[in-house]
């Protein structure tokens, strides 16, 4: 009965296009970024369980937030526009490494080290270039050719990143530590403050990404994505609508790149990139529901928490089984989930919630 | 699927975040980062198995360490950086004073964990890995590279060709080849080999292999081609046993190969299986063999891990890094008293370990390795290694002790640490006045 | 003659190393034909195969068996392991996806991955298991012509040989069984088949065994080449590149695709890779497809798609 | 009709080749402005690849096709979208994971003009883009009857309705000429006649040229100002439906000898 739009009367289409019409859901995502933003800030400063430590945070909530921000990305790509992307963890990579080449100056052309937002929107632009340079077979190659073809940017750039030592400043290890994570001033070091950085980048960034895609551009993509030829009937231009989608989802994940890099990692190596970085996108795209920004944040949660559920769950119940075991059975159960999930709803998380709104607009009559 | 399993799903995952396990206030919380799975599970294991018996043998044997017994965890990494640093945040915080150490058994959890520790306060032991200028306590103040770094490896292999040769001058004019892993830990030994080359004047030339080094083939053709006179082997895992593989296939004499002690282990030579005869690694102090620890651990840890692997190369690795850690948090327990310490606590008890040979003795691992000092400049300890040679059924030694030069190693610590502290604006600490 | 002696080397190797890339890739093209299923699973199907078969192998020759005998039992356990997977496969994970778009029948193997990589271990164990059914040394060929001869490596030529012999009894069981014929026509048009009396189950389970036992041949192959472990999973990836350029459906083209890999990887790592800084090989391959890709977008044999409206 | 037909567009001599098998051979055609033009004959008569022609999906190999005056070149199938052509497929061509009005929104986006930049915040430009083509689609909706479905998923809907949100889709275009591929097809008697009515009104009301192909002969007799049958490729016959009813080479071809 509570969740019901009757008697809410749009009077302009403008009302009628926002994100959520329905005024239900406008209270509900203003009461998840308020927890967001807020609660859980708040209770993590004064270690309220389940905040007990930083366990929470910097393990589940910061990669969390990350690893949607690269989903979405992903989603936008792969969802939305229809071309089947391996390489996803590439322009992560690729994010990752020019933000720190911007971050901490680049001497040979004299260019200072700048500032932290800038690097990081700097390794996002630098991944939609590539993305876009290899997003130019796509107007020829489609489908799981495409795929695999993408895995050429997933290894070239695993190469790149370890044999050219100008991306590394010359480390003989081939590994880099972030910059000072100095934020308008503001130097970033606490769990919280982590957080708060990423949360706010999630939510600027997903809030662009779901105006694109509600948009022309949107639009766009998705002919091309459901019938590419009755949409250049339409007058779409595929070259235009692939490229856009290469650009901005390697954008977006580049900068998600340069964030994981940066607030998760602090300092890493080509193999924090690797194909499984790519597989792990592909999955939360898929499972979280192809073509939804939603979907991306479900999909990124599933991913990333039901691991961690595995090696937690069975260790604190303390079951008398060998971690040789345990660590097999994760993997079986992992995947036995995947094909589960992939079986009970090909469409995914955002497919049910869907259906789990329209059941809730009938509550409490079934019809 | 139903709305009902979701609901179940997620009243599951919000259950589990609520458990919280009763601790026992006793106790010195103990993290194991181990891999059992993945391609580097049949290196990982072992080590594993021999880290978590020698932990049980101090519980059963003593009842912990002065009467405070060791709670220990294990978390599966799967060689996976973000794993591990997972483990490492879910587990930096257990116990009633958090986790003594980690010792993360992959260089690239060890790069990913150096700037965390340092503000967690809490030591991550790389024994025989990690990154080399972290041998630099001054700078790296919670790193602790024992045994030895890769620059050591480097240079004792080095010394042991030139010994073969019959002497330093003897390496003018010799090409040295470097088949390694292309990862920061394969990379690691690189500066040393050209501080080397330059000095004792042979040619260097350095030949990665992409993980997983399922296929070498090419580097392989490539040193047929140019015929170095010796192979260092930087390798890890499935590489290792290609490469000797490989190396018989080109008709590579394997005396002529010397391996890291990563490279140098069981699991390495079965896959060559008789092809392997010759070939020479590196020990890390400590061969396989049973000593004294050994006979211990079969009386008081009725159900040990080690079993096929008990007493192998890495199993025995595993044992000394657990010995080491015990032997840390001990040497605190003398200043902070006997109860659970802080990482902080043991990091001091970490910078202050001295392991007489009488001390190793009684421990049971006399015969396994020489004594241990550690120092607030020198986080290593000890840079001693002997050389090995499989004879197709075991691994002999046949070497005496080296002992890794400073003058060759000390300034690229130097160099490296400080580059490193100037990125990070640490302030190196003062060593002749820490405590 | 030193210089052509090396390359001819070099080339040689690379194509008989490319083919036994070609066993691993063999696997898909058979599943993608009959289903349209892109199988990521092979790689973990060629590791279940070797250790059953390593495993089995093992355990007879430590009782006393004489090593052949013990050989041919491990083969037909290993074989009937690979139909216990089959069948799994086809009924729980395949199955029930019928009709499902290319992409969430692709995840499903990746899934399927998952769990057969974690059975496969939790039952024949996690260690290295050596395995010797081929000879590991090299000839040196045409000695008197170049200095140094020409190495080649026998258990590449036995690759070789065996990789001739499973296309040609493959081609054998497409035009000479019912079966295979059946499998074709499923290939062809599923609903089509299925209207004729066709049991794509059925089906699906023939082309899942059969793609399971050339994971075997792989596994024997690679399983003397790097002993049986988790790694040889990574043959898959190695595998792709190859699949690509032959195109998903043909099984020639899995051949040829893998002359090509094998000799402009190795050429290009042994030419080329010492003035970019080496390692180059694995990505190589990858870019070689796709600049193939780029010519003929279905592969030099796959089936090219008109496009209608 | 105009008193003084303009033509449209013209076919000259055109021929398809797809390998060996010739789809069309020298046909000859115009289209007059504001005309509807019908194109019938047998199955594989070469009409659906005549409108893939026209609007630049094939590249015939020989002929010319003149639209406006302009003879053009391999012209790519966007560009003829960008200059007034629009269509409907004979199977269903609607972007299936779109809801009714985006689908009929993609029609307006060669008129959009708002950049990438206004699109990502949706204000500005982006805005007013999305407000006012939503109007002009919204008028689209009311004029084909199919407000109720506006947001449902197109995937969802009956084949009759799938095919009345597909000539909206196409009339979003506000296209010059609009070329439906039987938009008849498959549906009972009372769409079909909803589907003439919108035929008619939209020649009538906006002025458009019209090319349809159609099987249903009343419906194409009833609506079509002239006709053009094509047979094995070949034209034979081409007039008003009166002229083609009586000829002879259609009533043997097609329409079948009378009894």
């Amino acid at each position: 009965m509570l969740y019901r739009e009757t008697g809410q009367y749009k009077t302009s289409y403008a009302a009628d296009s926002v994100i959520f019409p329905i005024r239900q859901d406008r209270i509900g995502v203003m009461i998840v970024l308020a927890i967001a933003f807020v609660f859980m800030p708040l209770m993590m400063a004064f270690k309220i369980p389940p905040f007990r430590n930083d366990y929470i945070l910097l393990a589940i909530l910061l990669p969390f937030l990350i690893l949607s921000l690269a989903a979405i990305g992903a989603n936008i790509l792969i969802g939305y526009c229809g071309q089947i992307s391996l390489g996803s963890g590439a322009f992560m990579a690729i994010g990752a490494y020019m933000a720190y080449k911007f971050g901490t100056g680049i001497s040979e052309i004299g260019l200072p080290p700048l500032p932290i937002v800038v690097s990081i929107l700097l390794g996002g632009f630098s991944a939609a270039f590539v993305g876009i340079l290899f997003g130019l077979p796509s107007l020829r190659i489609k489908g799981l050719y495409l795929a695999v073809a993408t895995l050429a940017a997933q290894f070239f750039f695993d190469w790149v990143f370890l044999r050219v030592k100008w991306f590394t400043n010359y480390a003989p290890s081939g590994s880099v530590s972030a910059p000072e994570l100095k934020f308008f001033g503001y130097l970033v070091s606490t769990p919280i403050e982590k957080y708060l950085v990423a949360l706010i980048f999630v939510t600027i960034f997903a809030l662009i990404a779901k105006n694109l895609v509600r948009g022309n551009i949107g639009r766009q993509w998705m002919a091309i994505r459901d019938m590419d030829i009755a949409a250049e009937l339409m007058g779409i231009r595929p070259l235009v609508a692939k490229l856009t989608a290469f650009a901005v989802s390697s954008f977006i994940i580049g900068v998600a790149g340069a964030l994981w890099a940066f607030l998760r990692l602090g300092t890493w190596e080509p193999l924090a990139f690797d194909i499984n970085r790519s597989l792990e996108l592909l999955f939360m795209v898929i499972i979280g529901g192809l073509g939804s920004i939603l979907g991306s944040f479900l999909g990124a949660a599933f991913i990333l928490i039901l691991p961690i559920l595995l090696i937690v769950v069975p260790a604190e119940i303390g079951l008398p089984i060998t971690t040789e075991t345990v660590s097999h059975l994760q993997f079986i159960i992992f995947g036995a989930m995947i094909c589960f999930l992939l079986i009970k709803e090909p469409l995914g998380f955002a497919r049910l919630w869907q259906i789990g709104k329209e059941k809730l607009r009938m509550w409490p009559f079934p019809y | 699927m139903t709305l009902k399993t979701v609901g179940l799903a997620l009243a599951a995952l919000g259950g589990a975040a609520m458990f919280a396990p009763a601790m026992a206030q006793n106790e010195q919380y103990v993290p194991i980062l181990s891999y059992r799975t993945g391609p580097y599970a049949v290196n990982g294991a072992p080590y594993a198995d021999g880290v978590s018996d020698y932990y049980n043998l101090v519980n059963l044997r003593d009842g912990g360490i002065n009467g405070v017994k060791l709670q220990i965890e294990e978390c599966e990494t799967g060689y996976a950086t973000d794993k591990g640093v997972e483990c490492y945040e879910r587990m930096k915080g257990k116990g009633p004073t958090g986790a003594s150490f980690f010792n993360p058994l992959s260089t690239g959890i060890t790069f990913a964990l150096t700037d965390k520790t340092l503000q967690d306060k809490i030591p991550i032991i790389t024994m025989g890995y990690g990154r080399a200028d972290s041998k630099n306590g001054a700078v790296f103040a919670y790193n602790f590279p024992l045994l030895g770094t890769y620059w050591s490896a480097a240079d004792i292999a080095m010394q042991h060709i030139a010994k073969e040769l019959g002497g330093e001058g003897n390496l003018k004019g010799k090409k040295i080849a470097l088949v390694f892993h292309d990862s920061p830990y394969g990379k690691e030994p690189i500066p040393t080999l050209e501080v080397l080359a330059k000095k004792n004047g042979f040619t260097f030339i350095p030949i990665p292999v992409t993980h997983p080094g399922v296929e070498q083939k090419s580097q392989w053709l490539r040193i047929r081609q140019e015929r170095p006179d010796y192979v260092l082997l930087w390798g890890w895992g499935v590489m290792n046993g290609t490469s000797i593989n490989e190396a018989a296939s080109v008709a590579y004499p394997r005396d002529k190969i010397i391996g890291v002690w990563w490279s140098g282990a069981e699991p390495d030579v079965a896959p060559a299986g008789a092809q392997a005869t010759g070939y020479k690694a590196l020990m890390l102090q400590h061969g396989a063999g049973e000593f004294g620890v050994h006979g211990a651990i079969k009386q008081h840890v009725p159900n040990r891990l080690g079993k096929e692997n008990f007493g192998q190369v890495l199993y025995n690795r595993g044992v000394v890094n657990a010995m080491l850690g015990v032997e840390a948090i001990r040497t605190a327990q003398k200043r902070f008293g006997n109860k659970p310490l802080t990482g902080e606590q043991i990091r001091w008890g970490l910078e202050n370990l001295d392991l007489s040979a009488a001390r190793l003795k009684e421990l049971g691992f006399e015969g396994m390795m020489r004594p241990v000092k550690i120092s607030c400049g020198d986080h290593e300890g000890a840079r001693d290694g002997r050389v090995q040679q499989w004879d197709g059924k075991k691994w002999n030694i046949i070497s005496d002790w080296y002992t890794a030069r400073q003058d060759v190693t000390e300034p690229l610590v130097k160099d490296i640490s400080a580059k490193y502290a100037a990125e990070k604006k640490i302030t190196p600490r003062d060593c002749s006045k820490a405590d | 003659m030193q210089e052509l002696g090396s390359f001819l080397e070099v080339l040689i190797s690379g194509l008989l190393a490319g083919v036994l890339y070609s066993l691993v890739a063999l696997g898909f093209v058979l599943i993608f034909k009959a289903s349209g299923v892109f199988n990521f699973a092979q790689g973990a199907m060629v590791l279940l195969a070797g250790l059953a078969l390593v495993r089995c192998l093992d355990f007879l020759v430590a009782r006393g068996m004489p090593f052949w005998a013990a050989v041919a039992l491990g083969m037909i356990f290993a074989a009937a392991v690979m139909a216990i997977c089959a069948f799994m496969v086809e009924r729980y994970v395949l199955g029930p996806l019928v009709n499902q778009n290319a992409l969430t029948m692709f995840m499903a193997t990746i899934g399927a991955t998952f769990v057969i990589e974690g059975v496969a271990q939790m039952i024949f164990g996690s260690d290295v298991y050596p395995l010797r059914l081929f000879p590991t040394d090299a000839w040196i060929a045409g000695e008197g012509v170049f200095p140094g001869g020409i190495l080649i490596n026998k258990l590449d030529v036995w690759g070789g040989v065996i990789a001739g012999l499973l296309v040609v009894a493959l081609a054998l069981f497409f035009q000479h069984t019912k079966t295979g014929r059946a499998l074709r026509a499923v290939a062809d048009d599923h609903a089509a088949a299925q209207s004729v009396g066709i049991p794509i189950a059925w089906i699906w389970f023939v082309v899942w065994l059969v793609a399971g036992l050339v994971a075997l041949v792989a596994a024997a192959i690679w399983g003397t080449k790097l002993g049986v472990q988790f790694s040889i999973t990574f043959l898959a990836l190695k595998a792709l590149p190859v699949l690509i350029i032959g195109g998903f459906t043909s099984v020639p083209g899995a051949i040829v695709g893998g002359l090509i890999v094998g000799a402009g990887e190795k050429l290009a790592e042994v030419y080329l890779g010492p003035f970019i800084g080496g390692g180059i090989e694995y990505w190589f391959a990858y870019v070689l497809a796709l600049a193939v890709l780029m010519v003929r977008p279905q592969g030099l044999y796959g089936e090219k798609i008109i496009e209608r409206i | 009709m105009s008193d003084t037909p303009q033509t449209l567009l013209s076919v000259e001599n055109v021929t398809l080749k797809f390998g060996g098998v010739t789809a069309i051979s020298g046909v000859s055609f115009d289209i007059r402005k504001g005309e509807i033009r019908a194109i019938i004959g047998p199955n594989g008569a070469g009409k659906t690849s005549m409108l893939n022609c026209i609007n630049g999906f094939y590249h015939p190999q020989e002929g010319r096709i003149t639209y406006k005056g302009e003879t053009r070149e391999r012209m790519r199938p966007h560009v003829a979208a960008s200059q007034g052509i629009a269509r409907t497929f004979q199977n269903v061509a609607l972007f299936r994971g779109m809801t009714t009005l985006d689908n009929i929104m993609t029609g307006r986006t060669l008129k959009m003009k708002a950049n990438i930049f206004w699109q990502m915040l949706r204000i500005g430009p982006a805005l007013k883009d999305e407000i006012q083509h939503r109007e002009y689609c919204e008028e689209i909706i009311d004029f084909l009857e199919i407000e109720h479905i506006r947001k449902v998923p197109v995937g969802r809907l009956p084949y009759g309705l799938q095919k009345r949100v597909e000539l909206a889709r196409a009339l979003a275009m506000q296209p010059d000429l609009l070329l439906l591929d039987e938009p008849m097809a498959g549906m009972n008697l009372e769409e079909k006649q909803d589907m003439c009515r919108f035929i008619l009104d939209v020649n009538k009301t906006y002025g458009t040229t019209i090319a349809l192909i159609e099987h249903d002969m009343g419906v194409v007799m009833d609506l079509s100002d002239r006709v053009v049958v094509l047979e094995y490729g070949r034209k034979i016959a081409d007039g008003t439906p009166d002229e083609v009813k009586s000829d002879q080479k259609v009533i043997d071809a097609y329409l079948g000898v009378p009894h």
